[in-house]
């Protein structure tokens, strides 16, 4: 039977695969892209903690993911608007050239 | 464990580590949608239906075609010098990587309300969703809808080429 | 009578199922010496129900294209004045099959240097969304393939799915007609899905669920005629439907809205590196896709199955849905193409304000008193001032510009 | 007190009075500036309403106040009783307890209401023709709008905070009116002083507010349990407070400051005639009906808590008399048309306060209400005049404008008359009573002092209205035939305004002539409702409680003395020779230095200049002082440390250099090491974030 600890387990790793390339990935986009992947591992992590809670009628976990996915949506839009942005300007969207606040 | 949980498990994780490790940015996307998928995948499996085609919804129908936009606006089709797999930064990354993770493990390992296995009958129904929303969570969800649309402002102005520029 | 032409496909399901059973329990004899456990029956019970339910679909379905193919070329000659497909068959009617079969051994050619697994996968993935749209639609009574909790909503996220499709076909062939293609009809579909799934809200508001089975018994009543308690009878309800058609229209890529494949631009877009029986797929996803819009029409806003007590309501169902089409076949045969410019702009400016409007309408008669005549008179009259004082504000800020000629903004 | 239940409409939609000129103000606050109908539409109609609304709550109070009895006989008019009807609100509740505000209707308030709202209706009416040609019309009517809204809130509220906020409103929009020419300099400099002079006055009344809420626990007037602020002053008057005086009186002496600030009392009068600078009808509304009045009214509405306190009530009596003689003398001396009327208002606001001091407070309210009529009056008429006349303001420029303008010369001259004094315009019977109440306070000549000055200050009244009739409109015109490009302080659109007929005065359009005869009437008939002894209608609707007076013959025979005497040598200075142009004012013979003095206003501005920069100077002194002293003592360390560096400097170099140098290259590598870490690359931090993060967590578990 799938224990509560496998969920968890799972996410981390989901977390730490999209830390590892959010830490390591030079491209601005698909930075972005791990972070959408950090976020949905801690998506899962809240929706398997309401499954396994002893509350599940206060629906905490599925409100906290619905939450965490429209303020993902808004990331990703913000956040790949400036990718943009930012192309228009350097011509690259190398992370390691981004290192001054001037435009 | 069952079945679907480890299909799951491997088309999420596949998913993942190739969306992170591939060169070509739009393979890299369309395995994001691939562990997009496999994350709607374990929400119908957790019985949190909702979350799921919401997830579906946003992540596959806008987040990944937004991402699929931006790349094709960057012209960056591949990540042409990103780093070898033994070069510092890699190996950098992976003990981050490997550090996290292994303090996750130890703090999930450590905790016994963890090996309890799932409560029947645990559902989620969209019509308490809704009524939940707009009662318990009714200031949240206001606030979130201020945001998405200071986003979604935000992210046009941002976006928008200077006309006076151009012309 | 009525109650067994009504009932004979749900009726066939069940013996069918409780045949497989029987048989189930007779192997099981067979090797154990005893019948399959409780559980176990009923996993074989929903099983063969599952795979019912697949078979039927991919049959009528399958069947449903290949007619409306015939359809529209029929009524496209008649609209054009020339006589369409009759060499095949009576009217012409089989000639999808004689299509199907010259599809099925042309040649299937791939750039050489394509994105080989994008483009082979597209096709695949392209038909998927489109059949499993019809999984949400009640199709008569007691005719759900399923009944969610969720299905608008579902039906609306695997839609979602198809966008992802388009733009892998497009990539996936390395051709700049293709991607291009497949930008535009990416970038069209997630701007009249808004919409779309707008027009559906205020339906989901009076019902108070988002399962279709619920949505369609909220618009039946008892009387033998069942046409009363249609939502497009609302002004509402009237709005929306037709924002629904606008929006279905677009999002299955059709004419006035087809520039993505608009043959004179960009050669047919994303499918041009197609061909053979891929090709085939996309024709057929377009036409399934177009054909579970107006399903999906049917069920929020023309009753679903109800009907006239004179046909049975899977064919009431039907009826509804292929009128939808024809008329979706009518439109393709009398509109010109629509610019990109105004495509959007009309998405944006025009659909969305007025959907909205449309909500904020919806919520006025949802408060207002119902009870008696009187009172329902005039929130219909209230509720309809309202929906045509948006339309004429809207459509006088639209008309002012519709008109103009393109701005270029980056390019000149 | 009668029940909730029983009453009136209009008692319990007092709200109504104010709001409705806020919500014009605030529409059109949102109009673009060419709804120019649509805006004066809007505040002329909210006032006008406003003016309905108080009508019907005078009505009402008439009403329950004079013929309360069954009957209604004449003399079922003198009931010993002071009444009002309440609503209450609650603002917001903390813990138990709520604050609550309020309004209330009662004799004071109605008859004020009544004033204010009709005074400024005809003010707004006579700004439709007065600035018809500004570009900022709409802004004009916005503020005004605001003003009469703070002012009318101000006089219904029942609780002082209540009453403050609209006080402070009436301040702001004060400031925006005066500085309604804000291009000007002039205009912004006087905006600026008039906020800044009676904020210094607002400090005490908010100081007094806080003290009264302390001891008290509410800032209602009145609540219906008998325990509002004003009901207990007699408790609070035997407790200790500051300056040997009773709670009561510190609590009174801090209010008071705000009504010294507000209605130009000295020594805060200055801000007063700069005031002058907005456009006329703003200083006929501040002199006539709205932020002037504030103070006089903050004091009556108070007046339990002054009651409470002798002392202060002495002191509010000489403050008034000094004020009233003070602005008199500085207005006989003065040129500007609207200058004069300023100093006569503070000159007019002394008498009130003095009226309040001496214990008259329905004498006081009388001829403040008088008072708001015939000064309205008098500023339209000399709006009326500057705008005949092309912007001219200089009374010596003037003369033989009754020819050209009749219609506001007939009612200027009802004003002036009024306000001089004279039998039977409202003027004498307010100032009778107010003088009568001087008259009676107390023993011994120190309360006869103010008497005294008030009647020097009838005299002087006198005079200079005279003087400026004379000036303004006999003789013959003396002003520059050809006033086209003349500027000096005018429209916004002068050039253009009168390009016609240059240099000739001429009528005003009937928009503007229309209110002056309305308030030329009721300046010359409304006294009537102050007769002396029984008849004494306003008396007895003001404070019941206290017996009317009865006619003092000699008092009025002084006053009247006064004020003809006044009348008379105004004519012969100026009445009987009329002045040509250029010739100098005839008055600086006869006084000599005297008339410098008054001319320069007794020196006030410069005083408080002059205090106010030599404090600024020898605070600039004292810190320019100690500045040179620590500089000294750096210098001499700086000598001292140098005698021991040369002494170190051998032990430096070869010593301490070595091991410095070692120390610094050490510091400079650790400084290259932890500078890399600030690389500005994103990830980088995200890289430190994750590590530690990770290490938290590792010694939270480990812990």
């Amino acid at each position: 039977m799938t224990t509560l600890a496998h969920f968890q387990i799972l996410a981390s790793l989901l977390f730490v695969i999209g830390l590892f390339g959010a830490v390591t990935r030079r491209n601005a986009i698909v930075v972005l892209l791990s972070i959408e992947i950090m976020f949905n591992a801690a998506n899962l992590s809240l929706v398997a903690f309401w499954r396994y809670s002893p509350h599940p009628e206060q629906l905490s976990g599925v409100m906290f993911a619905i939450f965490g996915i429209t303020i993902a949506a808004a990331e990703a839009a913000v956040g790949l608007a400036l990718v943009i942005v930012i192309y228009r300007y350097y011509k690259s969207i190398e992370v390691d050239g981004m290192r001054s606040l001037k435009g | 464990m069952d079945t679907a949980f480890i299909i799951l498990s491997l088309i999420t994780v596949a998913g993942a580590v190739w969306a992170v490790t591939l060169r070509n940015l739009i393979h890299a996307v369309l395995s994001l949608v691939l562990f997009f998928f496999g994350i709607a995948g374990f929400f119908f499996y957790l019985n949190a239906d909702f979350v799921g085609w919401v997830q579906i919804l946003v992540y596959v129908g806008a987040v990944a075609i937004l991402a699929i936009f931006a790349v094709m606006l960057t012209h960056n089709l591949t990540a042409e010098d990103e780093p070898g797999f033994f070069s510092l930064r890699w190996l950098t990354g992976m003990a981050i990587a490997a550090t996290v993770g292994a303090v996750l493990w130890f703090a999930i390992r450590s905790n016994a309300a963890m090996s309890q296995t799932a409560p029947a009958g645990v559902a989620s129904n969209v019509a308490d969703i809704g009524r939940k929303m707009m009662t318990d969570w009714v200031v949240p969800f206001e606030v979130v809808s201020l945001l998405l649309t200071a986003a979604m402002i935000g992210a046009i102005v941002i976006a928008m080429e200077q006309i006076s520029h151009r012309k | 009578m009525y109650n067994f032409f009504d009932q004979l496909f749900v009726a066939l399901g069940a013996w069918l199922v409780g045949l497989v059973v029987a048989a189930g329990n007779g192997v099981s004899k067979l090797c154990c010496g005893q019948p399959m456990s409780e559980a176990a029956a009923h996993n074989v019970a929903a099983g063969t129900q599952v795979v019912l339910i697949c078979v039927t679909i991919y049959g009528v379905f399958a069947l449903c294209f290949g007619l409306a193919t015939w359809l529209e070329r029929k009524m496209l000659a008649r609209i054009q004045n020339r006589y369409g497909p009759n060499r095949v068959g009576p009217f012409g009617l089989l000639q999808f099959v004689a299509d199907g079969v010259k599809m099925l051994t042309k040649e299937d050619i791939v750039p050489a240097r394509a994105d080989k697994l994008v483009h082979f996968l597209a096709p695949a993935i392209v038909l998927a969304p489109a059949l499993l749209m019809f999984g949400f639609l009640p199709f008569g009574r007691n005719m759900a393939p399923t009944d969610l909790d969720t299905a608008v909503i579902a039906f609306f996220a695997v839609g979602a799915g198809s966008e992802l499709a388009l733009f892998m076909a497009g990539w996936g062939s390395r051709n700049k007609y293709s991607i291009l293609g497949a930008l535009r009809a990416v970038a069209q579909m997630i701007s009249y899905e808004i919409p779309l799934v707008l027009a559906a809200v205020p339906v989901v508001m009076i019902v108070g669920s988002l399962s279709t089975s619920q949505i369609v018994a909220a618009q039946g009543t008892d009387s033998f005629l069942d046409v009363k308690g249609w939502f497009v009878w609302t002004p509402w309800g009237f709005a929306g439907f037709i924002l629904f058609l606008i929006a279905a229209t677009a999002e299955s890529n059709r004419s006035p809205f087809d520039i993505p494949e608009g043959e004179s631009e960009i050669i047919a877009g994303f499918h041009v590196e197609y061909s053979g029986f891929k090709f085939a797929l996309f024709f057929m996803a377009e036409y399934l896709g177009m054909m579970a819009m107006a399903g999906l029409g049917v069920t929020l806003f023309l009753g679903g199955w109800h009907g006239p007590k004179l046909l049975p309501s899977w064919a009431w169902f039907m009826l509804k849905g292929f009128l939808i089409v024809c008329w979706l076949i009518w439109l393709r045969g009398t509109l010109p193409r629509l610019r990109v410019d105004q495509l959007m702009a009309f998405a944006w400016k025009a659909m969305l304000p007025f959907a909205l409007f449309n909500i904020f309408a919806t919520a006025v008669w949802f408060y207002l008193p119902k009870t008696t005549f009187l009172q329902s008179a005039v929130a219909w009259i209230i509720t309809a001032a309202l929906v045509v004082a948006a339309y004429l504000v809207i459509s006088r800020f639209v008309s002012r510009r519709a008109g103009a000629p393109r701005v270029y903004r980056y390019a000149s | 007190m009668e029940p909730a239940t029983h009453i009136p409409w209009i008692a319990s939609h007092l709200w109504l009075i104010p709001l409705l000129p806020f919500l014009a103000g605030g529409v059109s606050a949102l109009l673009p500036r060419r709804c120019r109908k649509l805006s004066a539409g809007l505040a002329i109609g909210a006032i006008g309403i406003s003016t309905l609304l108080s009508f019907c709550a005078l009505a009402e109070s008439i009403l329950r106040g004079l013929l309360p009895h069954a009957g209604r006989q004449w003399s079922a008019m003198q009931t010993h009783e002071a009444w009002h009807w309440l609503t209450e609100f609650t603002w917001f509740s903390y813990g138990t307890t709520s604050l609550k505000l309020g309004f209330v209707l009662d004799p004071l308030t109605a008859a004020m209401a009544t004033m204010v709202s009709f005074v400024s209706m005809l003010i707004f009416i006579y700004s439709l023709g007065y600035m018809d040609r500004d570009k900022n019309f709409t802004r004009f009517f916005t503020f005004l709008s605001l003003f009469a809204g703070a002012m009318l809130g101000l006089v219904v509220a029942n609780n002082l905070l209540l009453f403050f906020i609209c006080w402070e409103l009436v301040g702001v929009a004060s400031y925006l009116l005066i500085g309604f020419w804000y291009h000007r300099p002039s205009a912004a400099a006087a905006a600026k002083k008039a906020f800044i002079v009676t904020k210094l006055g607002d400090i005490g009344f908010f100081a007094g507010l806080l003290w009264l809420y302390h001891a008290t626990g509410t800032l209602q007037f009145y609540t219906p349990d008998h325990t509002g602020a004003l009901e207990q002053a007699t408790a609070l008057a035997g407790l200790p407070g500051i300056m040997g005086l009773s709670l009561a009186g510190t609590i009174a002496l801090l209010i008071f400051c705000g009504a010294v600030g507000k209605s130009g009392q000295w020594p805060l009068h200055v801000w007063l005639p700069d005031a002058m600078e907005g456009p006329t009808p703003v200083s006929a509304l501040i002199h006539a009906a709205t932020m002037v009045a504030a103070g006089v009214f903050l004091v009556a509405r108070t007046y339990p808590l002054f009651q409470a306190s002798p002392q202060v009530l002495t002191l509010v009596a000489w403050i008034g008399a000094f004020t009233a003689i003070m602005a008199a003398t500085i207005a006989i001396a003065q040129n500007d048309i609207k200058r004069i009327l300023a100093y006569s208002t503070v000159s007019q606001l002394g008498y009130m306060v003095m009226g309040l001091g001496v214990g008259g407070m329905a004498a006081a309210m009388f001829h403040l209400l008088m008072h708001g009529f015939f000064k309205a009056l008098l500023f339209l008429g000399a709006g009326s005049v500057i705008h005949g006349c092309h912007n001219e303001q200089d009374v010596f420029k003037m003369g033989g404008v009754k020819k050209h303008m009749p219609v506001t010369f007939w009612t200027y001259f009802v004003g002036t008359l009024a306000l001089a004094g004279i039998f039977p315009l409202a003027g004498f019977w307010s100032k009778d009573e107010v003088l009568t109440a001087a008259f009676n306070w107390g023993g011994g000549w120190f309360h006869k002092g103010p008497f005294a000055l008030g009647c020097i200050g009838v005299f002087l009244t006198a005079f200079y209205m005279w003087r400026q009739v004379c000036l303004v409109f006999l003789g013959e015109y003396r002003g520059e035939k050809a006033t086209v490009g003349h500027k000096q302080v005018g429209h916004e659109e002068a050039e253009t305004q009168h390009e016609t007929v240059p240099g000739v005065p001429h009528e005003s359009p009937a928009v503007m002539t229309v209110p002056l005869v309305i308030l030329a009437i009721f300046s010359a008939f409304m006294g009537f409702s102050g007769l002396p002894e029984h008849a004494n209608l306003i008396h007895h609707f003001l404070s019941p409680e206290h017996a009317p007076h009865h006619v003092n013959w000699f008092v009025i025979a002084t006053a009247s003395a006064l004020a003809f005497a006044g009348l008379g040598v105004g004519h012969l200075l100026y009445g009987v020779k009329p002045l040509a142009a250029d010739e100098p004012d005839p008055l600086k013979a006869k006084l000599g230095k005297l008339r410098d003095f008054c001319r320069d206003k007794w020196y006030w501005d410069e005083l408080y200049e002059a205090t106010v920069v030599r404090f600024a100077n020898i605070a600039a002194v004292v810190v320019d002082l100690g500045d040179r002293l620590l500089d000294g003592v750096t210098v001499g360390m700086g000598l001292l440390a140098r005698g021991l560096s040369f002494i170190n400097d051998k032990f430096d170099e070869h010593a301490i250099n070595r091991s410095f140098d070692g120390s610094c290259g050490t510091v400079r590598l650790m400084g290259r090491c932890f500078a890399a870490l600030q690389d500005g690359r994103v990830q980088s931090y995200l890289r430190l974030v994750a590590v530690a993060a990770a290490l938290l967590a590792f010694w939270f578990f480990l812990k």
